[in-house]
């Protein structure tokens, strides 16, 4: 079986700043899969490439079988890529459900499955509680949940979660985790993103390691975690002990 | 001519584009401040170019009242701000047109001759009206006064932070209120110099604004929101493209041109010539 | 009876044109003192008090405010009628809205009458209510031209003509008629420009007015675009040979406030000429009277406006009601000599379209600060000075 | 939940029958003309201004040269009517479906374009058609277009002195850009407009094409501002450029929205039964000194209202509502 | 030096703390924890002014702050950073950092907090002209923190810093807000971390929907088997 997604060696510029450079991975279907690594990496820069807000310098995507790098980001969103953003982008002046129906719409065009969708994808996140609140009423860990309760309306078979999981306290953090199995059982591949190795690690199957726009490590979260050039550019020693 | 839509929208440019806001009584701002030089030259006989300094006091005060007694309210809207202010000032625009009709009458007026009123200088065989000439003097003086202020000054700078987000500049000590009250006192005054210097070659009555209001949204537009440099090269080129469209086109579509080159130049930079938002 | 009659006026009273719809309210007040009251002038209704016709009525004038909009005159017109239950409408400077406003008093069977009107189509259109005693643009504009030939007969230079004028009805009207007769006389136009009323500049055009350099140049512009396009010409070192205007702005005192100093020896055709209180001293004491309400002297646009009170009061009163149709028909038998009325006219007569072809136009010169009658030559009191200045 | 959605839904259409029934009485018991013309001029511009608060107000494309739809509908009836005989009835759908395709023709470039820069296209644009028609001789240029009234025919859609058949035909007019709102509210439009306006990123990356949705609303808001002015044309009988597509025009089919609520269902229709009655009233029966009070009173006002509730009259009623379900 | 008396916040009626006190000792470092939606942020928010207490008191070293604008309480020397922020999103690192020292125009040293910024955050010197919306998330709360230590406090409230930030770089957070107290000032830390938190702070309290649960030494509360269970996960 080939890959759901693939990158090959995509490379994004800023003027003179190389976010990403040369970047190939592959995700496959039914993974978990942890995109680690320091503060401007490149990792959100990624998403954006693979989730079409981008089109990058150089290389290709290919999701699905398919090239989509020349696509627009909302046809690779109906070919099935669902993305939270890091800094959130809810639509403010509409309540949390209505939020989560322009995500529904993409696959039900009729209002009233959307809807029933959307109530769906609320009661499996948890905000089932705050349908109706305006979306500029929640607080931030609520802004991210609604983040994702949105991308999963869409249906996606690749779901890019970045940093949903932070501001959570740690029991908090586990529910999360949970959430994010749970999402994957549904048949949901997840490239995520977080930089709390407390919940990556029991979670992500295989974790990749960026540094510098550039791959650094890749492999199983265990062994990723005793490399020394991750430990030197990410964890920093305490994590080297930790781990 | 180009400068002087240049000066008009210039104070625009620091409303406008500055802090975001629009204004829609600008052109009754100037309407004031030509009616504060035409009283001034009637009853006191203070030449134009001596009150312009008055005026452009006068404009202050009311452009910083205007921020603080409506717009500051206006601003409290959670949604749509930019049309709930717009539909504020528009209201604005018409009381002052009404007051300005009750207490001057609608008469049409005009500062008949001031000291460089009517004269001209040829260079080149190019006649060169002098007010105007002064006034693109002024003009230039004045951007680039206000170009430093706003670039190399921490009030042009937290102007900016302002605009940017006005809840978060009390994070680092800066009252919004006073920057803004500032700011629309220095568009004021900006548009109390250019009805000035506009009174002494041009009519004034209550609804003289209106013939400038649009060409002076135009150019900020055209030389993008937030930069003074652009406002200034707005208005040389829509006085450029004023002088050169009437020759191609017949004269009472010579704002076609302007308004083409506006449309010509966004489609191309969708932020004006320089533009930073 | 009834004790008083009331008629509407409906004018720009906020706005660009406010100041014509505030002057015009003071000519309407000039007009009606003199009906109301028992003044001793060779007008009809100025003697005894009110209207006898119908026992001693007086008139009471109700205006209402169009802001040169079409269709806010409409409205007014219509609430004048049903509310204030008026008799008669007097309208309306913009020619655009008189067409809104006459359609609403056909409909309701009430005379309109335009004061100051000047658009020619306005009287074409097969309206029964519709009356206007003094001339449209294609008289003033044919005035114009008989003044020029007879220029050109005194061997004045007189050949080359550029039209000047806005691009509202009230300009192409004036353009198209004077275009008309200068092909028609054997003129040559060596610029017509048609600018954008009210515009915050008129450089460029003026540019090409120089460049054009034509013997006579004939403006229709209001006041606004009179005073820059003034200025601009003396900015720009543009001296015409003569100015023979339009009226409209040309006729305004305001004008010649801010800018009369470079107007010296500029003609504008007018329908009154104070030159005539010489022969008829009552046209000096209205005008007094007029003043003191106003602090101007009658011109162009009040003069027409005041005839226009005195003429609908007149066919009121010999209607002997308040009665549209009968007024209307009280109307159209009009027969008033022009002694009878403050202008230069032969008479006051309608003809079924409700126009007064007798109104004649008369040219006046800038002379010296005040209007000199230089045409047509039984109404002239000094030969022209040509070119001016 | 999802019941008390249906429900307010369905509430919500009630109401609007029920007003609309209530409207429809009104004349039979006011018969002033002049109230009756008020009437009219406020339902108008409600319709107008709930076609306008469909682009500007749900999409978020805030323009301000919708005059120009409103001019075109106006034009294309009126000049089908004079030098072609066609039946103002087939014009209006003609402007509504000419107004639809330069909307999208327009859109095409424009809705790249952001905020402010977007809303001074809009004026620039409709300020160069009413030159341009200005300066068409064949359209009436500058004189307009007077449209003979020749006796009441509903063919013609004309009418001498009633007053009722206009109002019937606004106040269907009002109701159906009304429902056409309601109608689109819940719908994927509705949902994509509203998130295109919050966010056009995050619209994207949920699979809402933002360009099409911005084309979309256009067409639709252009095509019922163009039928508006179609209608005005026949009411007033008499169009010439400056009145039908004055930049004043674009202001006043945006402000009822405005004050109402802009992005509301209800606003439009609340802001022009408050704002319109004003302007006239305020115009007529102070108007008439000439001293220019009225504006002072009729500035002021708006002033006040746009303070006063910057959120748009509307919330006077959904806050009562909320606190009353809470 | 800081102390809030029975403060009371709403929003639109919903209470979000109710009769909170804490106290706040001059070189302090004082932990706030507690569960998402415990009340946290609206504490630091109602101390700064960001949200006006419907009851309460707030004093600063004997002034009083409930009811003071917020950019004068900035003045009176505590800075706040936001949980969601609030950079200036178009304006460059630089001008958001000389922002920050705005209250310091005439100041002839008025960048000297600059270098231990520098110090903290090495990246923010390399980014300096870049503008604030185009950097990643971590590197905008660095640049928060930044700007808020250019305003010179001696109260530095933060909210939630380690959000975003890469692990390595959590720990010299929390050793920076070590350091930054040993400069001189105190600190306020609102924090979901607890188990780092609690190692540099000395006291903490713990908020649970509103009201102050707990408080007391740090090392009390680590060893509290209740906190150890709902919010360490051990
Ligand atoms: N539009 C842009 N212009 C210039 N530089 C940019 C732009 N967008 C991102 N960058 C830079 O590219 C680098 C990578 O950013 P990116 O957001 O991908 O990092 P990241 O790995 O997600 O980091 P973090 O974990 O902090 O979120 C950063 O240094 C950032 O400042
Ligand atoms: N702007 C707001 N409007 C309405 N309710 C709000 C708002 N901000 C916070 N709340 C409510 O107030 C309560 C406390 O929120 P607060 O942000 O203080 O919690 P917190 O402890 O900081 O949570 P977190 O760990 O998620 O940051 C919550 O129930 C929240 O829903
Ligand atoms: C010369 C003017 C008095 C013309 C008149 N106002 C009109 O437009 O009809
Ligand atoms: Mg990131
Ligand atoms: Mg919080």
């Amino acid at each position: 079986m080939t890959a759901l997604l693939e990158t090959r060696g995509v490379w994004q510029r800023f003027g003179g700043l190389i976010a990403n450079s040369d970047v190939s991975i592959s995700v496959g279907r039914g993974e978990i899969v942890g995109l680690i690594g320091p503060n401007g990496a490149g990792k959100s820069t990624l998403f954006n490439l693979i989730a079409g807000v981008l089109p990058p310098t150089q290389g290709s995507i290919i999701f699905d079988g398919e090239d989509v790098t020349n696509l627009p980001a909302a046809a690779r969103c109906q070919r099935g890529i669902g993305r939270t953003f890091q800094v959130v982008k809810s639509f403010e002046t509409m309540t949390v459900i209505d939020n989560v129906i322009v995500g529904a719409l993409v696959r039900n065009t009729v209002m009233r499955e959307a809807r029933r969708k959307a109530h769906e994808v609320l009661e499996f996140t948890g905000l089932a509680a705050r349908a109706d609140v305006l979306a500029s009423d929640l607080v931030p860990a609520e802004k991210r949940r609604l983040e994702v309760a949105r991308a999963l309306a869409t249906e996606p078979k690749l779901l890019l979660l970045d940093e949903v999981l932070t501001g959570l306290t740690p029991t908090e953090a586990q529910t999360g985790v949970a959430l994010v199995r749970k999402v994957r059982e549904t048949g949901v591949t997840v490239l995520m993103v977080e930089h709390v190795m407390e919940i990556v690690m029991p979670l992500v199957d295989r974790a990749i390691v960026l540094d510098l726009g550039k791959v650094l490590a890749e492999g199983k979260p265990s062994d990723v975690v005793r490399d020394p050039n991750v430990i030197k550019a990410y964890l920093g020693d305490r994590h080297a002990v930790g781990a | 001519m180009g400068l002087l839509y240049g000066l008009i929208a210039v104070g625009l440019a620091l409303i406008f584009g500055l802090m975001d806001v629009v204004n829609f009584a600008h052109g009754e701002f100037l309407m004031l401040a030509m009616y504060v030089t035409f009283f001034l030259f009637t009853f006191f006989a203070i030449d134009p170019l001596l009150s312009a300094p008055l005026a452009a006091a006068a404009l202050f005060v009311l452009g910083a009242a205007v921020y603080l007694v409506i717009v500051r309210f206006a601003m409290r809207a959670k949604a749509n701000v930019g049309m709930v202010q717009i539909f504020a000032t528009f209201g604005l625009a018409i009381v002052m047109r009404g007051l300005a009709q009750l207490f001057f009458t609608a008469d049409y007026r005009s500062v008949p001759n001031s000291w460089l009123g009517g004269k001209t200088v040829s260079v080149a065989g190019i006649f060169l009206p002098q007010p105007q000439l002064f006034g693109a003097l002024v003009a230039i003086a004045a951007f680039g006064g206000l170009y430093l202020f706003i670039n190399r000054t921490d009030f042009g700078r937290a102007l900016e932070a302002t605009r940017e987000d006005p809840g978060a500049v009390a994070l680092v000590g800066i009252d919004k209120n006073r920057v803004f009250a500032l700011g629309w006192g220095l568009g004021g005054a900006l548009v109390g110099l250019a009805g000035a210097i506009m009174a002494t070659f041009f009519y004034i009555y209550p609804d003289v604004g209106a013939s400038f209001a649009l060409i002076a949204y135009v150019t900020v537009a055209l030389g993008g929101f937030g930069s003074v440099f652009g406002a200034f090269a707005g208005g040389i080129v829509v006085g450029l493209v004023e002088a050169t469209t009437a020759l191609i086109l017949p004269p009472s579509l010579k704002s076609v041109g302007i308004y083409a080159v506006y449309l010509l130049v966004v489609f191309i930079r969708p932020r004006g010539l320089f533009g930073s938002m | 009876q009834t004790s008083e009659v009331v008629i509407g006026a409906t004018y720009p009273l906020s706005g660009s044109g406010a100041q014509v719809g505030v002057d015009a309210q003071r000519a309407f007040e000039t007009a009606i003192d003199i009906i109301n009251n028992d003044q001793d002038f060779e007008l009809p209704l100025a003697k005894g008090v009110g209207l006898p016709g119908l026992g001693g009525a007086k008139i009471r004038i109700v205006y209402a405010d169009t802001q040169g909009d079409p269709q806010k005159g409409r409205a007014e017109a219509e609430r004048l009628i049903t509310q204030e239950k008026v008799s008669a409408i007097l309208g309306s400077y913009q020619s655009a809205v008189a067409v809104t406003i006459s359609q609403i008093c056909e409909r309701y069977q009430i005379p309109f009458m335009s004061a100051d009107n000047s658009s020619p189509s306005l009287h074409r259109r097969g309206l029964k209510y519709y009356f206007r005693a003094s001339p449209h643009d294609e008289m003033f504009s044919a005035g114009m031209f008989d003044f020029l030939d007879a220029m050109k007969k005194k061997g004045a230079k007189a050949q080359t003509l550029a039209l000047f004028h806005e691009d509202t009805i009230f300009g192409t009207d004036s353009a198209n008629a004077q275009t008309k007769l200068a092909t028609e006389r054997g003129y040559k136009i060596v610029a017509d420009i048609k600018y954008r009323a009210n515009s915050p500049s008129l450089s460029a055009e003026v540019q090409q007015l120089k460049a054009a350099n034509a013997d006579v140049l004939m403006p229709s512009s209001y006041t606004t675009d009179g005073i820059l396009l003034v200025k601009t010409m003396a900015e720009l070192g543009y001296k015409p040979n003569a100015i023979v205007a339009q009226a409209a702005g040309f006729s305004e005192k305001a004008l010649y406030d801010a800018v009369g100093d470079k107007l010296e020896g500029a003609i504008t055709r007018g329908s009154f000429s104070l030159d005539l209180a010489a022969k008829r001293p009552m046209v000096g004491k209205i005008n007094d009277l007029f003043k003191a309400k106003s602090g101007k002297d009658l011109n162009d646009n009040t003069s027409r406006q005041f005839m226009a009170m005195i003429i609908m009061a007149d066919a009121i009163n010999r209607a002997k009601s308040t009665d549209g149709e009968k007024i209307r028909d009280a109307l159209a038998a009009t027969e008033m000599s022009g002694e009878q009325t403050i202008m230069p006219w032969k008479r006051v007569k309608f003809d079924e379209s409700g126009q007064n072809n007798d109104a004649d136009p008369v040219l006046l010169q800038y002379v010296g600060g005040k209007f000199v009658t230089i045409f047509p030559s039984q109404a002239a009191v000094a030969e022209p000075i040509w070119p001016m200045k | 939940m999802d019941k008390q959605f249906v429900e307010r839904r369905r509430r919500d259409l009630i109401t609007a029958a029920g007003l609309a029934a209530v409207a429809a009485i009104v004349p039979l018991f006011v018969k002033d003309v002049y109230v009756q013309n008020i009437m009219v001029l406020t339902l108008m511009y409600a319709a107008l201004s709930q076609s306008w608060n469909i682009l500007s107000g749900y999409c978020g494309q805030i323009s301000l040269g919708h005059a120009l739809y409103f001019g075109l509908g106006a034009y294309t009836t009126a000049l089908l009517f004079t030098k072609f005989g066609v039946l103002p009835w087939f014009g209006m759908i003609a402007g509504g479906l000419i107004s639809a395709a330069i909307a999208m023709a327009l859109g095409y470039p424009c809705f790249r374009l952001g905020g402010h820069y977007f809303a001074i296209a809009t004026i620039v644009i409709a300020e160069i058609g009413l030159l341009l028609i200005q300066n068409w001789d064949w359209a009436g240029a500058a004189l307009g277009i007077d449209i003979p009234v020749r006796g009441d025919s509903w063919l013609k859609f004309q009418f001498t002195r009633s007053k009722l058949p206009y109002f019937y035909f606004a106040l269907v007019l009002a109701c159906v850009a009304w429902f056409v709102t309601w109608w689109l509210e819940d719908s994927k439009w509705g949902y994509w407009w509203r998130a295109v306006k919050d966010n056009p990123q995050a619209a994207e990356s949920l699979g809402v094409v933002v360009f099409n949705s911005k084309m979309g609303a256009a067409a639709v808001s252009a095509f019922l501002v163009a039928v508006g002015g179609s209608f005005y044309a026949q009411f007033v009988s008499y169009i010439d450029p400056g009145s039908v597509m004055g930049f004043q025009f674009s202001l006043l089919m945006a402000l009822p929205a405005v004050l109402g609520g802009i992005g509301t269902l209800w606003g439009p229709m609340l802001g022009a039964v408050i704002l319109i009655p004003i302007t006239e009233l305020t115009r007529s029966y102070i108007g008439g000194s000439g001293r220019g009070v009225d504006l002072i009173v009729y500035g002021a006002l708006i002033v006040l209202i746009a303070l006063a509730r910057p959120e748009g009259l509307v919330g006077l009623f959904s806050r009562r509502r909320k606190e009353a379900t809470r | 030096m800081l102390s809030v008396h029975e403060v009371t916040t709403a929003y639109q009626g919903l209470v979000a703390i109710s009769a909170v006190s804490i106290n706040v000792e001059k070189g302090e470092i004082v932990c706030v924890a507690g569960a998402n939606g415990a009340g946290k942020s609206t504490l630091l928010k109602s101390i700064a002014g960001a949200e006006r207490p419907r009851s309460g008191t707030v004093t600063f070293d004997g002034k009083r702050l409930d009811g003071m604008a917020q950019h004068l309480i900035t003045a009176t020397g505590i800075a706040y950073v936001p949980e969601n922020r609030r950079l200036f999103p178009r304006l460059s690192v630089r001008d958001n950092l000389r922002l920050g020292s705005y209250l310091y125009r005439g100041d002839a040293n008025r960048e000297g907090p600059l270098d231990l910024v520098f110090n903290l955050f090495p990246r923010l010197q390399e980014r300096l002209e870049q503008r604030a919306e185009t950097l990643s998330g971590g590197e905008q709360q660095m640049l928060a923190i930044g700007r808020a230590l250019m305003t010179r406090p001696r109260l530095l409230m933060l909210d939630e810093p380690s959000q975003g930030i890469m692990p390595k770089l959590v720990d010299e957070i929390f050793q920076a807000v070590k350091r930054i107290r040993d400069a001189g000032m105190t600190v306020l830390i609102v924090e979901q971390r607890m188990a780092e938190c609690l190692e540099i702070a000395d006291r903490a309290y713990i908020l649970q929907t509103g009201r102050v649960l707990m408080q007391g030494p740090s090392a009390e509360i680590k060893g509290n088997p209740d906190v150890r269970k709902a919010y360490l996960g051990l």
